[in-house]
């Protein structure tokens, strides 16, 4: 089965800062891979490089075995790929609905919507409202909220909400639960797996052994910028896994795929 | 080769516009090599110190200037005197006048008593009732604003008290005082502001033509146009045409165009035998003169119609 | 692997008893103790309301101190007219401010556009339509001359502005020769650029097409901000961005396109001004850029992008047009009226940040 | 022995939104108090609230047993509280070294930081690279690197070694381990260890419940804005206190202290 | 209980492998694949070239259009002289565009304090260092006043200062009477207030005192910015400001004071500015704000604050003067100069940018 990214050799640098260091990264049709590694190990720059979000500075990727060369994330998404960054990407000022929708809007129905493109914000607002309930985010007192009146964790459930509303083809979530609480953690989780069931692969980096042991079906080990070696969690302990991406131990000799 | 600076107050306002264009070809038929500079906005000192300092780097055996400000060149002017260079200046003394070797101007205040005598001689009896609206520059009070404001209002008989103050007068029949930035858009402003204080208003001081106009369009709106006079001060073609077509009662043209020439030929001789140009008798500078141009001539008062303005004016 | 026991089929053990956990939206009794606290939350909710008040009290204010005259339907409605063409930059500045930008060129293009109107309507003899036509055309030129410069070269906008500003400034001069076009040459050769200068009167009030095209600019605007999506971009790429451009905007574009609009709103100003005035002059209009920044802050619209309403512009250029004409009713010197602008900007501004302060 | 901090009845409101609603707050001496709550619970508000972060609208706070109103965090800083927050604080330009000393910087000895008050920049860089090894932030290249081209992992691992480097009452930790990796985290527990046994009370926010319970020596469930309880991880499980904290149990009747 | 079986002592089990673990510092071999991107990165690590390599090449550009009298001593000089009025003012702006403000007013108090230098020595017969001391104290209350609504009041700094600009543009209008204090009279009464328009000659250059002054003013600067931690906080203050707050830096207080810095070094530059234009006239540098400004982005100080050297706003100044004083001399028209500011101005800043986006 062709990979749905294949990603060969990437390298980027920032100055004398080398984020990624000839790296290579596989994810698989219908497939959890998570990606573990140390802070500054480079796991958000390789994610970063394969939605477009940066460009890097060489190698090559493909999607669907087609190769791409994304110039801005916007590309990327059109293609069906959604992605939560660590830094959120929400405008402060606008609702939760608001929020949800950017780009891609829902115009009211009819000569309103056609000719004069005004917003259904009903429509907009129930959707928002039940895709939080679905993750569980209680705490939320109104939908017509600006994010900048929400707490941490209440901006990461708006994130994950809209990525998981919306993705067609596989989505990235740069550590998703980071600010979020047992609960809301619990529902990102259900949700992924939601997700994958599907058919959606899913690009998972947490620092959280616990959550990558439950949920992965891959575990893509990344260490000093460069892709260490994938394990399947079932052959590997935590401790494995830790030892790895920490420098403890020797990776095990990589197979092919 | 000889080297000349023509430095005036802004490239934006069509009178140096002409002043330049004049001197250019003055320049030319007599083979002197023109630069010319200018100040970005009115009241720009810095930007004319720095031409002048340029012109003295550069050389240059005579310097024409509109001084900006008439009272802040002077230490500059006396470097490029010393450096051997003939500054005249052009439309605007200096203050004292002989900072400079020579000036060529408009007497402003002259140009302004024309057009209040004539105003006042138009109304005749009604001048005693008269209701005055002054269009003036802007807030910072120039020479030229207060020369030509005074002027008019003491030609037309009023008692101008502090003659370098603009409204400080206290005779009734002054409505207001309000600024154009000399162009039309203020002008239509400061017209409308005025008579919001008095709609009774009938004499309209203007401080240069493009102001009249603005001012003339306000009137127009509120269907005024034929009962109030408008005077201005300038003689450029568009003002001359407007007094042609009743828009201005009375204008006073100068010549920037002769002061730009008359200019060029004075350093031309400064610069092959050392001659200095004298002023006009009586005065502490060359008078370049003033007419008035009207279509409505009033007696004792000599004036020119607008269409033998048109054949004199600058542009 | 015996290490992973305190694992569940469903994550960690201590998770387990998430089933049994509240699912109650949270809710809070409400209570504002001051009256001024209350006035505070009524007007923080509706921030348009804060410049509407100023204004309906500078009104009151000047009807005090300057008679009756002040209040005459031809007096307010000689303000709008005074305030009409500023209202417009200060519409296409709006747009741009709320953008987190600034823009200060907007008169710069206005003149520009107006001049060249005239120059091919009167001098030219190009049918006015068509003339009026190019006039916009070059204003979407030069707005997007701004907007490529601070998409594609990623310059700041006060900078760009300030570049394009000295650059439309000297074509301005270059293609007018420093000379207006007289009024009735423009009657005579082109009477449709004086258009907006129409007006028609009810009950002693005088409007211009030009006053009522200045709020249709404006309601056209807002509807386009709030009510479409293009407009919720325009408010996300003020209010963060990077943000705007990670979550699926396309900020170029609509950067772009907003520094157009702006353009065309400008050379439609230009258009306008041409009847407002009456001729059409190169050295008008030169502290426009400023005035129109202070109506938008005055109107409450944040320098900072993303936060405001485009009415309150209309707002603030109107509270600037009832100051200036109250003073000089009022009989004020125009040193002191400068003066009292100043202190204006401050103050309303200030009143515009205590309300937004309740949420700090 | 009289609290480190004890706060009473605080309330804090933003618009019509409720932070915090009526809660109690105690610190004891020398202890690690762990506040776990929802997202949205007010955790981050009621902890800024102390350290003058924000100014509650309701309620009394005391500091060793005599009342406060701080108006500025940094009187809280020059009585020796430090804080690591949520959104770390740090300056995005400036250097790691930089971002360590703001507001007590080191100056030259002798003429030149007395009377031309010249900074002593090796000395600062020095002090800088030592608490970041202490840490194990060992991706980190460059001490002089601005903060901005730090992972997010990295930049919570400055503020940490910022806070514990220069507390003496105490430090609140908003979240310092939610973006760090396993090591990292591993030694921010550590240092809190570390800061413990200097006898400085901690008072650390986190959702991770292992970490909660092997540092806690007591823990404030905060729910809907208050203090639902305090309790004593000796005495209640993990299970326990999610589920006081989701609202699935009932919490314990609450004895005085 | 049972449930922690997953922990150890240090921890989950996980955890204790993390001994083993790898402690070195990272290190990657650097390489810059093309010459261009070299240049580009070392550039990139000394941002002040930028700016001096510009100054040289438009040197060179005008030494070649304008021929040898543009690089005589004595020209070279001429330019220094021309630009320290615009350069010191450019060094208080820099102060406050470092800490992500703006200042529209530095003109207005500049001109302000020289005026009220001027009255009270000239016309006032008040001592002349009396005079000046007042004007550096109205300097730095005018700073303060600015500073106090910025920081109290929390008013953006651009419209604080676009109300104080027309506040003390009144206040200038007022207490001159428009009118300006002629070089005699300073002359007879009060010379030492043209203490900076002397001047001594090396080899055909004439090094007036404010010249020197001017680099005096930056290399103070220069120092408490970068050698200080008053400095580090003004960087950490641009940089983000409610960061610098939460990290201990009291900003409002160094806010305050960068303001009244600002504020004294305008009013230096006020009496500097009476012994290069020789006399003190109150409608001088009215484009002055705009000018300073202009200085600063060209030297490749970021307006949004927190990051640039102050070094920059001193070769900014210098390179629009060499644009100036060349085209000058190349006898291009006004009209076509500020054509070419706005160039000059648009490239300048986008080499910066492009030199800054190594690192985006
Ligand atoms: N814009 C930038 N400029 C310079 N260096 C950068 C930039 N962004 C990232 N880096 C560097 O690249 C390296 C990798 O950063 P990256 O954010 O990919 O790490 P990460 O694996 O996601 O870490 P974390 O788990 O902490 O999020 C780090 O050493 C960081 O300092
Ligand atoms: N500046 C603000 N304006 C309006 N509402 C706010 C503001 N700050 C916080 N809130 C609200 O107060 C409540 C408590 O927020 P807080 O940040 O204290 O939560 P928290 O317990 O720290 O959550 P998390 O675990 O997600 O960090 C939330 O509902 C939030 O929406
Ligand atoms: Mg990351
Ligand atoms: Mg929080």
């Amino acid at each position: 089965m062709t990979p749905v990214v294949q990603a060969k050799g990437i390298v980027k640098r920032y100055g004398h800062v080398t984020a990624i260091n000839h790296s290579d990264f596989e994810l698989r049709p219908g497939e959890i891979l998570a990606v573990i590694g140390d802070n500054g190990a480079g796991k958000s720059s390789i994610v970063k490089a394969i939605c477009g979000a940066t460009i890097p500075d060489e190698g090559e990727i493909l999607i669907e075995g087609k190769p791409v060369s994304f110039s801005s994330p916007i590309e990327a998404r059109d293609m069906g790929i959604e992605i939560v960054y660590q830094t959120l990407a929400l405008s402060p000022a606008l609702s939760i609905a608001d929020n949800m929708f950017t780009g891609r809007e829902i115009r009211k129905p009819g000569f309103l919507g056609k000719y004069l493109r005004m917003l259904d914000k009903p429509a907009m607002e129930k959707f928002a409202r039940e895709k939080l309930t679905e993750l569980g985010l209680m705490t939320v007192q109104s939908i017509k909220q600006p994010v900048e009146t929400l707490s941490g964790g209440q901006r990461q459930g708006v994130a994950v909400a809209r990525a998981a509303a919306f993705a067609t083809k596989f989505i990235i979530m740069d550590e998703p639960t980071a600010a979020l609480g047992v609960k809301e953690s619990r529902k990102v989780l259900e949700l992924i797996q939601d997700v994958k069931a599907r058919g959606i692969p899913i690009i998972l980096i947490s620092h959280n052994m616990p959550h990558v042991f439950e949920v992965a079906d891959r575990i893509h080990i990344h260490r000093l910028g460069k892709r260490l070696c994938t394990i399947d969690p079932k052959d590997y302990t935590m401790s494995d896994a830790v030892a790895f991406m920490t420098g403890a131990k020797e990776p095990p000799a990589q197979d092919a795929a | 080769e000889i080297n000349a600076c023509l430095i005036t107050k802004t490239d934006t306002n069509p009178f140096f516009v002409k002043m330049k264009e004049g001197a250019t070809a003055a320049a030319e038929a007599n083979g002197i090599n023109l630069s010319t500079y200018a100040g970005k906005i009115d009241g720009d000192v810095e930007s004319q110190v720095a031409a002048v300092e340029t012109c003295i780097a550069s050389g240059a055996k005579g310097i024409l200037i509109t001084p900006t400000d008439s009272r802040a060149l002077t230490p500059v002017i006396t470097q490029a005197r010393d450096a051997g260079a003939l500054v005249i200046a052009l439309d605007t003394p200096f203050e004292p006048a002989n900072v400079a070797d020579a000036t060529f101007a408009t007497d402003n205040f002259k140009a302004g008593v024309l057009i209040g005598q004539w105003a006042a001689a138009k109304l005749g009896d009604e001048a005693a009732n008269a209701k005055i609206a002054l269009l003036d520059l802007n807030a910072s009070e120039i020479s030229v604003d207060y020369l030509r404001d005074g002027g008019f209002l003491q030609g037309f008989g009023i008692d101008i008290k502090d003659p370098t103050d603009i409204g400080d007068e206290d005779d009734p029949r002054i409505v207001g005082h309000d600024v154009t930035n000399g162009n039309e858009e203020g002008g239509r402003t400061a017209m409308e502001n005025l008579l919001q204080i008095d709609p009774g208003i009938n004499v309209v001081y203007t401080i240069n033509e493009p102001a009249a106009a603005g001012a003339y369009e306000a009137l127009r709106s509120v269907g005024r146009e034929d009962d109030v006079l408008v005077v201005s001060v300038d003689g450029g073609c568009p003002g001359v045409q407007n007094v042609g077509e009743g828009v201005i009662g009375a204008t006073s043209m100068q010549f920037p165009l002769r002061m730009a020439s008359l200019g060029i030929d004075a350093i031309k001789a400064w610069a092959e035998n050392g001659t200095k140009p004298a002023n006009t008798e009586g005065l502490d500078f060359f008078n370049t003169g003033v007419e008035l141009i009207t279509d409505a001539p009033v007696d004792g008062i000599p004036s020119l119609s607008s269409a033998d303005g048109l054949k004199k004016c600058w542009g | 692997m015996s290490e992973t026991s305190g694992m569940g089929s469903k994550g960690q053990h201590y998770e387990q008893v998430l089933e049994g956990s509240d699912t109650r939206v949270a809710q809070f009794e409400v209570r504002n103790t001051t009256l001024l606290s209350r006035v505070q939350h009524i007007l923080h909710n509706n921030p348009t309301f804060v410049p509407v008040i100023v204004l309906v009290i500078s009104l009151l204010a000047f009807g005090l101190i300057a008679g009756g005259r002040f209040f005459s339907a031809f007096n307010l409605s000689l303000i709008l007219q005074q305030v009409s063409i500023i209202g417009m930059l200060a519409a296409a500045q709006s747009l741009i401010i709320l953008t987190a930008g600034i823009d200060l060129s907007v008169a710069a293009i206005m003149v520009l556009m107006s001049v060249i109107m005239g120059n091919l309507a009167v001098n030219l003899g190009v049918p006015s339509p068509f003339a009026i036509l190019l006039g916009f055309a070059g204003g979407m030129a030069a707005g997007a001359m701004n907007g490529l410069l601070i998409t594609k070269v990623k310059l700041p906008p006060f900078i760009t502005t300030l570049g394009t500003w000295s650059i439309f400034f000297a074509l301005n001069l270059w293609l007018s020769g420093a000379q207006s076009i007289r009024s009735q040459d423009i009657d005579d050769q082109a009477p449709f650029l004086k258009f907006f200068g129409n007006a028609f009167n009810i009950g002693g009030a005088r409007i211009t097409f030009g006053v009522i095209l200045m709020v249709v600019i404006f309601v056209a605007l807002w509807y386009m901000l709030n009510k479409t999506a293009w407009g919720r971009h325009v408010y996300a790429i003020g209010d963060d961005m990077e943000a705007a451009e990670l979550s699926g905007i396309r900020t170029e574009r609509t950067l772009v396109s907003v520094y157009m609009l702006a353009g065309l709103v400008c050379a439609i100003a230009g258009w306008a001004s041409i009847g407002r005035v009456g001729s059409i002059s190169p050295q008008s209009f030169y502290e426009g850029n400023l005035q129109s920044i202070t109506a938008v802050v005055i109107g409450g619209i944040s320098l900072f992008g993303g936060r405001g309403s485009i009415l309150g512009a209309l707002f603030g250029a109107l509270i600037v047009g009832v100051f200036q004409s109250g003073l000089r009713m009022a009989g004020v010197d125009v040193l002191w009226q400068v003066f009292a602008i100043g202190w204006l900007i401050i103050i309303a501004v200030a009143i515009d940040q205590w309300i937004r302060r309740v949420s700090a």
